[in-house]
């Protein structure tokens, strides 16, 4: 018997990115399926409502290291991305568990949002590396930093890759934990330096992960707490959040050396 | 920084419904070649009353646990069970089967009594063979009783079982007192945790579990271990995981999923280590007692105790959250920490006190001399 | 004995481990339909519902509501005297967030979601009340038009007692008394099977139920009050649960996908999803329990005083009968002579709260044992020699006078002293069960002691 | 769309977006994988796809066409049960039974990618899968003993579908037998 039946969206497999970004047209009654592990349920508990769920095209689930810069493209799994470079590397792991990380995409997790799982654990660190996203949509391409993509929402675009360059770095990443099945980070804080500068980023403290500007200027730990508001969700409350944060910044920070 | 801290804690717990009156009822019969067919209505919902029931049978009835079949599967052959709760299905349900197997094993000697042409008290039941007791070459097996019975006798090898305990009026409303045991019987435990708390962060591990448990008797140790050390982990998840309401942090954050919902995974297992012994209680089917819904009561106190012990604060409200660690951390560096002295009392919690919290007038309220 | 004490298979282990145990999701029966709830998603509010629309949908085959119950309020505790306060369906009124109004019979589920989307529900919303602690307040919201807490203890009492000894005594003669508060939480019960009901009409008149329940016999009982039936027209099948821990004493699928059935004539199956295992079932009792012991310098527990409040969520249940429990073990695995105990079953516009495993006592072992860590502390005298001391013995009596005849409190905690290498002194370590006598017999004990014979 | 289910080809009708855990259940009548949260969260639901653990309710079927699906009913019968089956009846790693499927081909994963694997290995293999029975301590008892090789060879229990005929020796006198 078939479950999604009666409004059942139509899937669309798009053959190149050029097919893709036309069927996606405004994106306003349209969702990219990438590894399920967030549309699949939202469509069977009638939560998400589309005419068109479009597949990623191929080519994009490839990590690629050219030009000096490392691209992972949308449809790569989270596993992929454990042995890799830090603090990515220490964030995917502590993301949910083996199966959902095999499943679950980068471009997913750069779409969710607070109040969601997964709550974009691999933002932080994708910000701390100072990564860029390639996404489609009205407009045409466009690559962006990753904060203002995050700051602008998803919206109506579809992440095709994010990047960064491929360099050396001094990396940092500390998380708080309540660990049980199917978890995520309460708050988790990375950190990357090269050349002399330092990109500090925090997940769990806003609807998306945020830079922390003020410890990257050089302040205190404790001064993280002037860029962020965190709110309560079932794991933690906005006050936990907030008395916890310069802890877990120093902690990052502290291993930068 | 992390600190590491110990408690323990001691418990009770009644087997059988609160002021008994929950029967058992339990139908066997025997096939013409023998085999077994147990009824019985208990549910069994992982606790493992198949087996247990099943292993009685077979040590009553004398006959390999293999031949017996257990049929737990609906109300039109199986009779009455009051249901898998209370601890009772080892011990109320158990006795309905025990009853049942010594009354279906007195039909087999019975006639196996006829067809040797001995006294039936002078016969046993050992491995599905019917021995004379004292001489073992005079023998029939269970099968060929069952053969006898059928076509020789014209006879039915069956046995019916109920148990009991009857209900225990409280004779005394003001008093609570009670006319009869208001339990089948009570099983003990004690329990030690070790704790690891981050006082930073307030995250807390349970790092170890010590149990120990009177079952009474173990009808099959690997059941009894799989329920001690399951109620351990549920345990574990009531001390610092769980809570549904008032849905921590709000009202509003009831988590609809479970990465919202707090269940102890596999990688926030401690170390168990499970100690049983064995004080048969006098009426419980071969001495068992119930202890499956007691495994989850101890850990909670143990750890509470134990996070006192590493970091010096009572949490008492559960679960203990890395937010209640870190709130009262806060307030014992205010110098807040200490219970209230007057006289001889010594106050804990008085903040979360219905006396405070509820109107004046209240019927909850009451006051303590000092 | 060869049988008993071995380590045998699990009789169900190899249907487990093959994944063919056939649970009540698994059965399969042709013509079968789906249901689907339509739940309260407000916490209090009056009702007014409109089903029309959603029995018009093409493939609907039947919506119910409580005109279709021949007896909508039945509890499921008659038989012990608490009488019943819940509506299987709502009617006029809805008393907590998750609440049934409605159940949708369709082709599949998707469709019975849609029908319940269509029914039409006014409500007029009312003000909540979550907090036991606030429950007698005069400006409490009113729960019940009877009030907030359970009147129908014995003799129409409000609250079950313990009274033992004399308590004003033992507080004069305490040397110090100590108190505290104690608040477990509500939990869920969380077993990986959801609550699911297979309702199949025979050719005979009669109905299948295929069921989770925990208690076969118990929840054709309550089937069967609400549809006003004889038990032999029901057969209930059942006996292999995918984990209970007392939620699914609960019965809450069948009655539903009964009535669904008969109302179709075809087969029906209601399937919780996890976020109505999460959000609308039964959960533990949160409690709130104030102790305050009166105890000697030298670590005598002489009295004890109690006040519990149980939550018990929006109707009773169990409730009445899970804090008569709780009364009857609030000593915990020690002898105190001296009660005084008051418990209220209070109600919240929160999901009922049921049965759970440790039902009564969960809370309770937490609350009195932290509290025994806070004496052993206060008075500088080590935990185990704390509770060795004031472990019950044979031959001492309950709460409500009932001697014990084989408590193991003091070898259960000699072991775990053991297990843990702590040293303790010669006159515990050489501590047995037997009946007190000596140094373990003080004058405050003497008048609780049970005699030889009862003990035994 | 086709899918390999258990080494056999199967052709499915269900919508292109239904979760396999429903295509393998409602219209395959696979019931070993089971419905414990349809939203990825208990584990109960796992099966193999492509020889990988996935779990079935997040996957949508359209993204398994082609590939070789496995479930519980592929590793072994109750006349034949695989080691890792035997392992888990013996060391008695299921209680309620209802998580054993998600835990079995979650393990067998794991023993194929690491025959030997550490207490570390299991828990990261076995971390999204909820057993609300067990604590789990019996779950890694049974696969630590599936990867030493462990388990009876025998690998189950008699029982009265294959019971010897030749013992206990019965004619039943008037019947067929």
């Amino acid at each position: 018997m078939a479950v999604v039946a009666h409004s059942a969206p139509d899937l669309i497999r798009p053959g190149s990115v050029d097919e893709l970004v036309g069927a996606f047209g405004d994106g306003s009654d349209s969702a990219v399926l990438g590894g399920g592990t967030v549309l699949v349920p939202e469509l069977l508990h009638r939560r998400a409502r589309v005419a068109r769920v479009l597949l990623l095209p191929p080519g994009l689930d490839r990590v690629t290291r050219e030009g000096g810069r490392v691209s992972i493209g949308a449809g790569v799994r989270v596993s992929e991305l454990e042995d890799g470079d830090e603090p990515l590397a220490t964030a995917a792991r502590h993301l949910a568990d083996l199966e959902v990380r095999s499943q679950a995409t980068v471009g997913g997790n750069l779409c969710v949002r607070a109040g969601e799982t997964p709550r974009g654990d691999l933002q932080a660190p994708l910000l701390a590396l100072g990564a860029t996203v390639r996404t489609v949509g009205a407009g045409g391409e466009r690559d962006e930093p990753l904060e203002d993509f995050l700051a602008s929402g998803a919206g109506n675009r579809v992440v095709l890759d994010v990047s960064y360059d491929d360099a050396e770095r001094s990396t940092g990443y500390a998380a708080a934990l309540r660990p049980h099945t199917h978890h995520y980070t309460i708050l988790a804080v990375a950190a990357a330096r090269r050349n002399g500068e330092t990109r500090v980023a925090v997940t769990g403290a806003a609807p998306t992960a945020v830079r922390l500007p003020s410890v990257e200027a050089g302040g205190s730990p404790a001064d993280a707490l002037d860029d962020v508001h965190p709110q309560d969700d079932a794991l933690a409350s906005g006050w936990y959040r907030r008395r916890i944060l310069p802890t877990l910044v120093e902690r990052a920070l502290s291993s930068l050396g | 920084m992390k600190h590491r801290g110990r408690g323990i804690s001691a418990i009770e717990y009644p087997t059988g419904m609160n002021q008994n009156g929950d029967p058992s009822q339990v139908w066997i019969k025997l096939k013409p070649d023998g085999r077994v067919d147990v009824f019985s209505g208990t549910s069994d919902i992982g606790n493992g009353s198949k087996t247990i029931q099943t292993q009685i049978v077979a040590e009553t009835l004398g006959v390999p646990y293999d031949w017996i079949t257990y049929d737990n599967s609906n109300t039109d052959s199986s009779p009455l069970d009051t249901g898998t709760f209370a601890s009772r299905a080892t011990f109320v349900a158990g006795n309905a089967v025990l009853k049942a197997a010594k009354a279906a094993r007195e039909k087999v000697l019975e006639i196996a009594s006829k067809e040797l042409e001995i006294d039936a008290s002078d016969l046993d039941v050992v491995d599905g063979e019917v021995v004379a007791k004292g001489a073992p070459s005079k023998s029939i097996s269970v099968p060929d009783v069952a053969v006898a019975a059928t076509w020789t006798y014209g006879e039915l090898l069956t046995g019916v079982g109920a148990h009991l305990n009857p209900f225990a009026t409280i004779t005394d409303p003001e008093t609570g007192e009670v006319d009869l045991p208001p339990h089948a019987a009570i099983s003990y435990a004690s329990c030690a945790a070790e704790v690891e708390v981050d006082d930073e962060t307030g995250e807390v591990r349970v790092e170890r579990l010590w149990q120990c448990f009177d079952v009474g008797r173990a009808i099959n140790p690997l059941l009894v271990e799989g329920q001690i050390e399951g109620g351990a982990m549920m345990g574990l998840g009531l001390a610092v995981l769980e809570e549904c309401y008032p849905y921590y942090p709000g009202v509003d954050h009831r988590g609809p999923e479970f990465g919202a919902y707090l269940a102890p995974g596999i990688k926030g297992m401690p170390k168990v280590d499970t100690l049983i012994i064995e004080n048969p209680s006098a009426g419980g089917p071969y001495g068992a007692k119930g202890i499956s819904e007691m495994a989850n009561n101890p850990q909670p106190p143990a750890i509470a105790a134990a996070v006192y012990d590493a970091v010096g604060v009572w949490i008492t409200q559960l679960p203990i959250t890395p937010e209640r660690i870190l709130r009262a951390l806060e307030r014992k560096e205010r110098g807040e920490g200490e219970p209230r002295r007057e006289g001889k009392l010594v106050s804990f919690d008085e903040e979360l006190s219905v006396n405070t919290v509820a109107a004046e007038g209240s019927v909850f309220q009451y006051s303590l001399p000092t | 004995m060869k049988v008993v004490g071995a380590r045998l298979p699990r009789y169900d282990g190899i249907g487990h481990v093959t994944g063919r145990t056939r649970y009540v999701d698994d059965v399969r029966v042709p013509g079968m339909l789906w249901a689907k709830a339509l739940r309260s998603p407000v916490d209090h509010a009056g009702i007014r519902v409109d089903t029309s629309a959603a029995a018009r949908i093409r493939g609907v085959h039947a919506v119910v509501t409580h005109e279709d119950v021949p007896r909508n309020v039945y509890g499921h505790l008659e038989a012990l005297g608490i009488p019943g306060d819940e509506p299987l369906f709502a009617e006029d009124v809805v008393r907590y967030k998750g609440q049934p109004i409605a159940l949708v019979a369709a082709e599949d589920e998707d469709l019975a979601a849609e029908a319940v989307e269509a029914i039409r529900v006014d409500y007029d919303e009312r003000p909540a009340l979550f907090d036991i602690r606030k429950a007698a307040d005069t400006d409490a919201p009113k729960v019940h038009h009877w009030g907030n807490w359970y009147p129908h203890f014995e003799g129409e009492m409000d609250r079950r007692q313990i009274r033992k000894g004399d308590v004003d005594r033992a507080f004069d003669q305490a040397d110090v008394i100590v108190s505290g508060v104690y608040r477990p939480a509500a939990i869920e019960h969380c077993p990986i099977e959801p609550q699911t009901g297979l309702a199949v009409p025979e050719p005979d008149g009669r109905l299948t139920i295929y069921s989770v329940t925990q208690a076969l016999y118990f929840s054709m009982g309550v089937v069967a009050a609400h549809l006003e039936w004889p038990l032999n027209k029901l057969k209930f099948v059942g006996g292999t649960v995918g984990g209970g821990f007392g939620g699914k004493v609960d019965t809450a699928a069948d009655t539903p996908a009964a009535l669904a059935a008969l109302k179709s004539g075809r087969p029906v199956k209601w399937r919780w999803t996890r976020e109505e295992e999460l959000l609308c079932s039964s959960t533990r009792a949160p409690w709130h329990m104030e102790i305050a012991d009166a105890v000697t310098s030298d670590g005598w527990i002489l009295g004890r005083r109690m006040l519990t409040l149980h939550d018990s969520g929006a109707y009773a249940r169990f409730s009445p009968y899970g804090l008569t429990k709780h009364s009857f073990h609030h000593t915990g695995a020690y002898t105190i002579p001296n009660l005084h105990f008051d418990g209220y079953v209070v109600f919240t516009n929160r999901v009922p709260t049921t049965a759970m495993r440790g039902f009564g006592v969960t809370g309770l072992s937490f609350a009195t044992e932290l509290h025994v860590s806070r004496i052993a502390n206060v008075l500088g005298i080590d935990p185990f020699e704390l509770r060795l001391k004031n472990a019950n013995r044979i031959g001492d009596t309950s709460p409500n006078r009932i001697a014990l005849p084989d408590p193991s409190t003091v070898p259960t905690i000699l072991d775990i002293a053991d297990a843990l290498g702590h040293e303790l002194p010669a006159e515990y370590r050489t501590m047995t069960r037997d009946r007190r006598d000596g140094e373990l017999l003080p004058e405050h004990l003497v008048a609780q002691l049970a005699s030889t014979e009862e003990a035994h | 769309m086709h899918l390999i289910v258990n080494g056999v080809e199967r052709e499915v009708d269900s919508a292109p977006l239904t979760p396999l855990l429903h295509v393998l259940r409602e219209e395959l009548g696979i019931t070993s994988p089971k419905a414990g949260c349809q939203q990825g969260g208990c584990g109960s639901c796992t099966v193999l796809v492509g020889g990988e653990p996935r779990r079935s309710c997040l996957l949508a079927v359209a993204t398994c066409e082609g590939f070789e699906v496995t479930t519980v009913e592929g590793l072994g019968t109750p006349e034949r049960l695989a080691p890792l089956q035997a392992a888990f009846h013996e060391q008695y790693g299921a209680q309620c039974g209802f998580c054993t499927p998600g835990m079995l081909m979650a393990s067998h994963a794991l023993l194929e990618r690491t025959p030997s694997p550490s207490r570390r290995d299991i828990e990261s293999a076995l971390a999204g899968h909820l057993c609300r029975c067990t604590g789990y301590v019996k779950i890694i008892a049974a696969v630590e003993a599936a990867a030493r090789g462990d388990v009876a060879s025998d690998q189950r229990e008699p029982s009265l579908a294959d019971a010897d005929p030749s013992e206990p020796d019965v004619l039943i006198p008037g019947s067929p037998a």
